[in-house]
């Protein structure tokens, strides 16, 4: 299953802390002297089953979707050629162990925090990540605009995830929120009346009210804390060779203006109203 | 009434009072029977009907039971289903070397066998008590991470591994009871005819402790075919796997339905002929009309 | 041992069927048969047992003995023929083998007590189960009948602590505490020490001169001509020659009767 | 040499002969005990060495062996046991009621218990072929996608009726298996009392078989304890749900480890306890120095 | 049955042990004692057995005799005195107990036979295993054994399924197939039905009449007078008196024996 989840997002110009410079040589940075995995080539991983609106149809060589597509731009970015990028399916344990890995980096809805920086090392943020609650028409919460009213929801997140976080941390039910494996079984529980509401990212909401719930609606974005954007990086090894390179691509693609192009594409643009 | 003597065997007919016992007898089971079908259909039926009458069971079966949906998902779980499969195999073997080593050794007596004692208790207490999934956690990305020379580091052996020390844990239990109920004399009678004690172990006491072991043995083994899936977290994929990620396509759960059919058809043959087996070699039983 | 019988409460039956005329037997075998599958074990069985009386079924191993004594007990159900008990035909599917098999008493060849109960369980189970009679009582009445076959110092020991002969007199206590109106004892001795044998036999003599009416098989040729009132010898499912000890034992008048019991030597 | 005749009971001394054996014997356990418990030790040793002295190791250690994170894991995740616990507790008597009655239907013979000796086996095929998991997914989702008036639809309920069906068939035959190790002699013994069939199950049959199945039973159980954690799929946070939170914020893998030995601290003198009330209750056992 | 017992194979101690003086005695105890725990099973026993003897032990049940078998058997370890077998002190730690056991043959008073195995299968199970015999001669020397006991045509039969009498025959034939110097026999009559122990008792004075060395026990006074070339008393772990049969059997000196026989009535 994906996995995003943070304390507080750091932001993303400074995100590669353990890097010496922001952006280092252009010419470090070629598949000739790039130390991957495979020689000549970028072995990225994301998880299986992957999710839309990230990735469509469960196959991220077909480029579509957010994240398959950013994934072949960063590739772009550093010169290699749409056959010279090899996918693995990793579940998301296995990206964050210790121990030898057979990707060079993982893309998979990971948020960048402090904490987690000591297992793994991020690239600069690709994405900014708005927490959205969404609920079925006529439920408990629908037509709430203040986070105080959520106090007596039950609602759910998937497990792992900085959604969970944002319900502990900004919501603070009054019940014990629910833990799912993946997402579309808390879309199953909401369907079932089991919870009242469930805590995403805004793309997924999107894709969820319009997709999976026949009479979803989102309920409103949840403020930044401490007014700092949570960000997804791709996920490294702890100290890769290779995570200047990756974030010095990223911010590359994100100062061309790129970044923005690929979102307006792959994910919905509307907003939504943020909670008081 | 009764028949005349000497032409018993060949000739006998029942007497006019025993054609009305077996007459009413006859009639009485036919009824009990009948009572007794019923009623099961009648139960089966109410919640058969509660469920399909339900205000949901049109989701639910669309959700669970779409037949489009089984069709389309069968292959990749099928496929899946060739992992637990193998797994299961390979590891069931080793679980039945491994366990009956320790059921062994926990039956040793006398003060030399203490240290091993010692060890086959406390492996059976921790690997009985650790859940499989963390087991599979510290051995599966634990194991590789320690990146010692000359172990593999795929997740199959480590995961295969890990099933094998938590399952050989409870199947040494199965194990250590059959043993112990192997009469003592057994093994008496082994010693005298100047067999050593492993002689008398291996062609007296384990034969018949076999037996005896087999029902609880499908237990586990059964439970080994499922479990064998848990390896899924190390990134291989296994009927479960599959089935979740062909839900993931268009959140329709029919898939875990057919791999729960597909994992049915591996055990209630098994089941079956575990039976017959275990019948065969003399399980008398005390169920009885009487 | 010296609590007579007659001072036990009245006997459940004899107070139900008060009024009517009393037969003169007990127990009644007409042409009874039973086989398992093609094996044909009793056939054309006729016996009958009065009160008081101590019937001794005698034949080799297998010749059915221990089958009869199931199917007087409905244990298992006969194939054809009658067996009338206290005056009423308890082949009939009708009947509540239940209530029957509380009037008799059985004491099988091994002694199968209940390993889990300890002597005063064993003996007071059926008492409170089946007759209805309170714990505190129970546990009197079967304290008084341990004291009765010489074990009440026992009680409270489990079965697997006794010696084969106590085991088997707890069983006959078991079986004798609800008061039966007839004991069936299946080669009660066979499983015994040979030494034990003989406190086993003298609980039986004891019985028999109370009254107890017994229908029993043995391979103790001794015993059986001393307490026996008659003696049925059984080959092959029939009962080929029956009379007193003195003749049937004594005097044999068929050859198969003789082959038998020269078989038995030591 | 040997003692002289009346005076054996209170003062025998041993021969000179018998002097030399014991102190032979003595000798001879204790190098064998010290022969044994050292290559125990070396051998554990050598596992462990290589293991701390693996390149890998500082990593692993930091990941899973962390002090600080297991200390601020461990309430939450006590937290999350104390919910696996309860639903243990409940469901495993209800699983002991379904199972029992399940193999009593299927012990029973005869054409009139036909359909229900047929429902028991079907049960018992289904629930123990399907996967947990799949159990839980089908009636934690599926259940109160229903809207069955009258039912709950917590999660709790729900995945503790997946829990109880599926254990039960299990269960169920062990039960069997313990009921049909009883002699038919002890059934026979109980009719012959004027027992009915109801009363000997009950006070004969059952109380016999019930000593033989406590060591299978107790692999259940523990199995149980572990696998009430399954229904966190339905948005419930047990012990090991709760680690995987706690896992989530650092990707550091101690509060699973702390889960583990929460689980072992369970576990463990649950298994010491029955094994010695096993014993008590009368396990002769094959094992011995012969 | 016609197969004499002395054209088997040579034995394999006679064979290691040519040369030597051959000892008188075949089997001889000193002094020995056992007890479990505070229970004084066995004390001060002394008791030799000539070669071709027949010894039996007489005594209550309790008294210890199945106890002195197992300590010759080396099946429990004694606690004090010297068993000494073929010359050889068997008590010291230092012997090698499989080795003693293989030259004797134990049979026992249930007979133990192994339900898994056919009765081809026991009788040459430690044949195979122990003697190293391969399992095409096993089987023809399996048998030839069964044969001289009876039971050829039983050869693929399960335990189970034969008569009491004939799985202790199968277990004589076991015991007896390796040629053993001694044969044990712990009560191998009391488990069967009366008419089944004749078949046995003629098997082992048939042995009896072929030379073989035997020590058992029994109950059956009469089989004991019979064969015995000597008789031992037992009680309480003591021999109180031995002699011929007709001096213990016929003409007991000691009180205690005398109230034993006379606890064996039928
Ligand atoms: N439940 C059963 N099923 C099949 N055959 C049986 C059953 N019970 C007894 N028999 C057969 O019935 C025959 C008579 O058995 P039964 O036990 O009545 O003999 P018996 O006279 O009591 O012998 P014994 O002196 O050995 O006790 C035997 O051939 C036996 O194999
Ligand atoms: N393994 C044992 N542990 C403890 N006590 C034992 C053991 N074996 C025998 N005994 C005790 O030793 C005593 C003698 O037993 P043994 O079996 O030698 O008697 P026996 O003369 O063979 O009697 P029987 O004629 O009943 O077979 C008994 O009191 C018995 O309880
Ligand atoms: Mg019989
Ligand atoms: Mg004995």
């Amino acid at each position: 299953a994906p996995t995003d989840e943070a304390d507080t997002g750091s932001d993303a110009s400074d995100s590669s802390s353990e890097s010496t410079s922001e952006t280092p040589a252009a010419d470090a940075c070629t598949p000739d002297t790039l130390e991957t995995v495979a020689d000549g080539t970028l072995t990225i991983a994301t998880d299986d089953p992957a999710y839309e609106p990230w990735f469509v149809d469960n196959d991220p060589t077909n480029g579509q979707g957010y994240e398959s597509a950013v994934a072949y731009a960063i590739a772009e970015q550093l010169g290699y050629t749409q056959d010279q990028v090899a996918w693995v399916k990793v579940p998301f344990n296995k990206v964050v162990q210790p121990g030898p890995k057979d990707f060079d980096f993982d893309v998979n809805q990971v948020s960048i925090t402090e904490a987690r920086r000591k297992a793994v090392d991020f690239s600069s943020g690709y994405y900014d990540v708005v927490q959205t609650v969404i609920t079925n028409k006529g439920s408990a919460i629908d037509g709430v605009t203040a986070i105080a009213d959520l106090a007596d929801a039950k609602l759910g997140a998937q497990v792992g995830t900085t959604s969970y976080t944002a319900i502990t941390d900004q919501i603070q039910p009054s019940q014990e929120p629910a833990v799912f494996d993946t997402n579309d079984q808390a879309v199953q529980a909401l369907k079932n009346g089991q919870i009242d509401g469930i805590v995403v990212d805004l793309p997924t909401a999107y894709f969820m009210t319009a997709v999976q719930l026949d009479d979803g609606l989102i309920v409103g974005q949840l403020p930044l804390p401490d007014g700092e954007p949570e960000q997804f990086g791709a996920v490294l090894g702890k100290d890769s060779p290779l995570t200047d390179c990756i974030s010095g691509a990223v911010d590359a693609l994100r100062d061309d203006g790129i970044l923005d192009q690929i979102s307006q594409e792959w994910l919905a643009q509307q907003g939504a109203p943020e909670l008081s | 009434m009764p028949p005349e003597a000497g032409q018993v065997d060949t000739a006998w007919q029942p007497s006019d009072v025993q054609r009305d016992r077996d007459e009413w007898r006859r009639r009485r089971t036919l009824r009990s029977a009948a009572i007794a079908a019923g009623s099961t259909l009648l139960l089966l039926g109410a919640i058969g009907g509660a469920v399909v009458s339900s205000p949901g069971w049109e989701r639910v079966q669309e959700t669970y039971f779409s037949w489009d949906k089984a069709v389309s998902s069968f292959p990749a779980v099928l496929d899946g289903l060739w992992l637990n499969i193998r797994v299961m195999v390979v590891c069931w073997i080793l679980i039945l070397l491994l366990s009956l080593t320790v059921a062994v050794v926990r039956t040793l007596r006398g003060p030399v066998a203490f240290p091993l004692r010692l060890l086959g208790t406390a492996y059976v207490d921790v690997f009985r008590g650790l859940p499989l999934l963390l087991v599979i956690f510290l051995l599966g990305f634990g194991g590789p991470a320690l990146s010692l020379q000359g172990l593999p580091t795929s997740p199959l052996f480590w995961g295969g591994t890990a099933l094998v020390l938590s399952y050989s844990a409870y199947v040494a239990e199965v194990f250590r009871a059959g043993i112990e109920s192997v009469h003592p004399s057994q093994r008496l009678a082994g010693r005298s005819l100047g067999l050593s004690y492993g002689q008398t172990l291996r062609h007296v006491v384990l034969p018949q402790a076999w037996r005896r072991v087999i029902p609880p043995l499908m237990n586990d083994l059964v439970s080994l075919q499922k479990d064998s899936g848990l390896i899924a977290v190390l990134g291989v994929s296994d009927a479960i796997r599959k089935a979740q990620i062909e839900t993931a396509l268009d959140f329709n759960y029919t898939p875990y339905v057919v791999a729960g059919v597909l994992f049915c058809c591996l055990t209630i043959p098994m089941a079956r002929l575990t039976d017959r087996y275990a019948r065969k070699k003399g399980y008398h039983g005390a169920g009885g009309t009487l | 041992m010296n609590t007579p019988r007659r001072s036990s409460p009245p006997l459940r039956s004899s107070e139900q069927r008060r009024g009517d005329p009393v037969p003169t037997e007990l127990l009644r075998l007409d042409g009874v048969r039973k086989s398992f599958g093609d094996n044909v074990v009793l056939s054309d069985v006729d016996l009958t047992v009065e009160p008081g009386q101590c019937v001794v079924l005698i034949g080799a191993s297998g010749s059915g003995k221990s089958t009869l004594l199931r199917c007087v007990n409905l244990l298992e159900v006969v194939d054809d023929g009658v067996i009338t008990f206290d005056g009423r035909d308890i082949t009939d599917p009708r009947v509540d083998g239940d209530e029957i098999r509380s009037r008799m008493g059985m004491v099988f060849q091994a002694y199968n007590l209940f390993p889990h109960l300890d002597v005063i369980g064993n003996v007071t189970l059926a008492l409170r189960l089946v007759h209805g009679v309170k714990a505190d009582e129970a546990r009197s009445r079967g304290l008084a009948m341990l004291e009765r076959v010489g074990l009440a110092e026992k009680a409270t020991a489990r079965p697997d602590d006794l010696s084969g002969g106590q085991q088997q007199r707890v069983a006959i206590a078991r079986a004798l505490v609800a008061n039966p109106r007839l004991m069936l004892l299946d080669e009660v001795t066979s499983a015994l020490d040979p030494e034990l044998v003989g406190e086993v036999l003298d609980l039986l003599t004891e019985l028999k001169g109370e009254g107890v009416t017994m229908l029993l098989n043995t391979h103790e040729m001794g015993f059986a001509r001393d307490v026996a009132d008659r003696v049925c010898f059984l080959h092959d499912g029939r009962i080929h020659e029956q009379g007193t000890p003195d003749q049937v034992i004594g005097d044999p008048q068929q050859e198969r009767t003789r082959a038998f019991l020269s078989r038995i030597r030591y």
